[in-house]
């Protein structure tokens, strides 16, 4: 079972690459009320205390493989089923301090049976949640 | 007399409470507690594997089935008309589409499949696939027996050129294997509570359907030969049993004096706190059934007048 | 999984004996941070719309079997685990009318561990719960 | 220098989060997420079948604590003394149900038991059957190499009877597998918020240790020889990482200055909020590894110094 937050309060560690820290990540739960191919997820803005991350620049961990935002388009095959997460990762360099951090989250969500002017919607999250380690 | 509804409750209702404080197997049993008869599920939100389905899940499904006397009702699919950003369907892809869930919701017991189409324009009117995609499957749904029924909800009321389009679709072909799922929010009227992040603007503008598009319940009288199925869609029933925003008062009398007897599928779509929908659905039917109770009364004390 | 109010929506039902009905019962969640033997409960009274159903005149569904009150103390083997429930079945000619009520309850529990003074403890809930049928 | 803590989760933290919204999985997950390294569990609470355990249970065990490389710490037990009404638990009966636990929690790797003994008084006096039942399990803890640990608790200081008999024990029986449970309660300098139903009257009678009893943190000098566990007891930790009611910034720098190189579990024990605990119990691990790395860089700074 996931917490009721988009945001969860684990898998909201630093990431590591080389031996170095090289980013952060933020675990979110599927928001939508089905689960949906990935190609419909068009990316997802993260911000912390302030700092925004635009989808753009992050990579996506989604069913034990990653991908760059590039390549979400194309995901037509691979699903966020409901009670399921996926990791966004973040670059940035030696990561972020241990201790309390406000997260924001943006997953822009093409629905294809929403008037095209709300397509796609940014589907919004934030909470405070904390770096261990 | 008209005969007596039935029962049923949608997984939707439990969004969000599903995969965070609720299994599959509580939301069996909570449906059963309630004494309603019939489950409706979500492909793509229920099945853990969707589109595929393990022989292990299809056990426990029907394990769950029998163990809590619940039958298979409804089985709700989407056609991404725009699942790609570069090109939209083909009839021949959206039917493969619809095909593909005929052919799960008959494995999984259902009579019933409600395709959602993407949609064109503000007015939701459907991609144009869907006759091409509906009429590709309706030699499948016969052979499975299952009645393909596409929504009416809203903004999109009974009179509407998207309602005369599946009517007429029905009339030219002459099956019986397509058909209307009426979703009891185009009845809303009275408004919705505000949602997060909307503004007084959006609900004047794109949103205002929200605000309850009121849809006369005496509408019913003219598809309801086309419905076999009903979405009984609600946001919020206090503690004296009143609906804020659904004239069930209303609804329910029309679809008994129509002879209704299908299911009344709820559909929660309210507060999203967690376990509110499951008080929620048990509200709804503690309402719905008292006023039935309320209406066969009233008839049967009319029928004793005129044998009088 | 249950609903976090000791008070469970589901269960909340008239019951009948003989083709009648003669009660009503209410479904209540280990409310405690461990499981313990059913002997440490000395009863569980009931309100319904301000009415009160003591303890004393209650049954119990516990783990398959219904107890009278004065069973209760006896029960040095049997347990209420935690994540599970228990029916309390309130007598009560005609059930109660299908509707929204609101249901009170307090679980006396003698901690051994607690001061003297405070055994036994009441442990309250209350919320609106439906009859349906 | 000191060792380096280790730093553990009691699943008393998630109290009514497991079995409403949280399994034994997800238990085992936020705790490893959070790079711990050990699990507290409490038979009582989180065996299903307690006394008993099925074969599958124990597999399923180790397999969590294989998959999410934690070590099973301390099993916390009840010795009921009172479990009936008419007559009161003999030491042989104690005895008998402590060494139950200690069989248990052999059974699923578990170091430590702390057996929660009935009280007599106000002050929580423990139950005079403790010593009789402690001196007949001592044997068998031996065998099983378990430490059996009473909980140190609020309101009883470390200065108190209760202590001192506990160390008498030691001293006379020269045991190495009986020690005290540090609970860090016992250093609380600020009042806890009011619970549900309780008056201020409540409050400045029984119930005035919740404002904290306040046991300065040197005393722990006195007892550290005997404490081979700590639960990390703690309420509230807001998002600048200020503890509310628990004086860390006192206690780390004691525990490291006294070479404590054991398990620091947390025990939350404050709102009841679904799923406040597992983000509280993260704040707390950020805060205490942050006074241990700045206790370290302080002392090594003072090392440098010292050889310059
Ligand atoms: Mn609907
Ligand atoms: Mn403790």
């Amino acid at each position: 079972m996931l917490e009721r937050s988009h945001i969860q309060s684990s898998g909201f560690d630093n990431v590591s690459a080389d031996g170095a820290v090289a980013g952060f990540r933020v675990r979110l739960r599927q928001p939508n009320y089905r689960g949906t191919r990935v190609s419909l997820v068009e990316g997802i803005d993260v911000t912390v205390d302030g700092e925004v991350y635009p989808a753009a620049s992050n990579r996506y961990r989604i069913a034990g493989c990653e991908y760059a935002h590039g390549e979400l388009e194309g995901l037509l095959d691979v699903r966020w089923p409901v009670g399921t997460w996926i990791d966004v990762i973040v670059p940035r360099p030696g990561g972020l301090t241990p201790g309390v951090h406000h997260v924001e989250t943006i997953v822009w969500y093409r629905h294809p049976y929403f008037p095209p002017q709300f397509r796609p919607i940014p589907v919004r999250d934030a909470r405070h949640a904390t770096i261990v380690l | 007399m008209s005969g007596a509804f039935k029962y049923g409750v949608s997984l939707y209702s439990y969004t969000d409470d599903l995969g965070t404080v609720m299994t599959l197997e509580d939301a069996f049993g909570h449906i059963a507690d309630a004494h309603a008869t019939g489950i409706e599920l979500l492909g793509e939100a229920n099945l853990p594997d969707y589109p595929e389905v393990s022989t292990a899940w299809l056990d426990r499904w029907y394990g769950l089935l029998d163990t809590h006397k619940l039958e298979p009702t409804n089985f709700a699919c989407w056609i991404d008309t725009e699942a790609s950003r570069s090109r939209e369907l083909t009839a021949e892809e959206a039917a493969a589409q619809l095909r593909q869930d005929l052919d799960l919701a008959k494995r999984l017991g259902f009579r019933f499949v409600r395709p959602k189409f993407g949609v064109i324009d503000d007015e939701l009117t459907p991609h144009p696939v869907w006759e091409g995609a509906v009429e590709r499957s309706l030699d499948l749904a016969a052979k499975l027996d299952i009645v393909i029924i596409p929504e009416i909800h809203a903004p999109t009321p009974i009179r509407h050129p998207v309602v005369e389009a599946y009517v007429d679709f029905i009339q030219r072909t002459g099956t019986k294997h397509f058909g209307l799922l009426i979703d009891t929010g185009i009845f809303q009227d009275r408004p919705l509570p505000f949602w997060q992040h909307e503004t007084p603007e959006m609900r004047e503008g794109a949103m205002s359907f929200l605000n309850g598009i009121k849809v006369p319940v005496e509408q019913l009288a003219e598809v309801i030969d086309y419905v076999p199925f009903i979405q009984a869609k609600f946001h919020h029933i206090d503690e004296t049993l009143h609906d804020h925003n659904i004239p069930w008062e209303r609804i329910v009398p029309m679809l008994k004096s129509l002879g209704y007897s299908g299911y009344l599928s709820s559909e929660y779509e309210g507060a999203r706190d967690p376990w509110v929908a499951v008080e929620q659905v048990r509200r709804q039917h503690a309402l719905i059934r008292k006023l039935e109770r309320e209406y066969d009364a009233a008839h049967a004390a009319e029928g004793e007048q005129a044998h009088a």
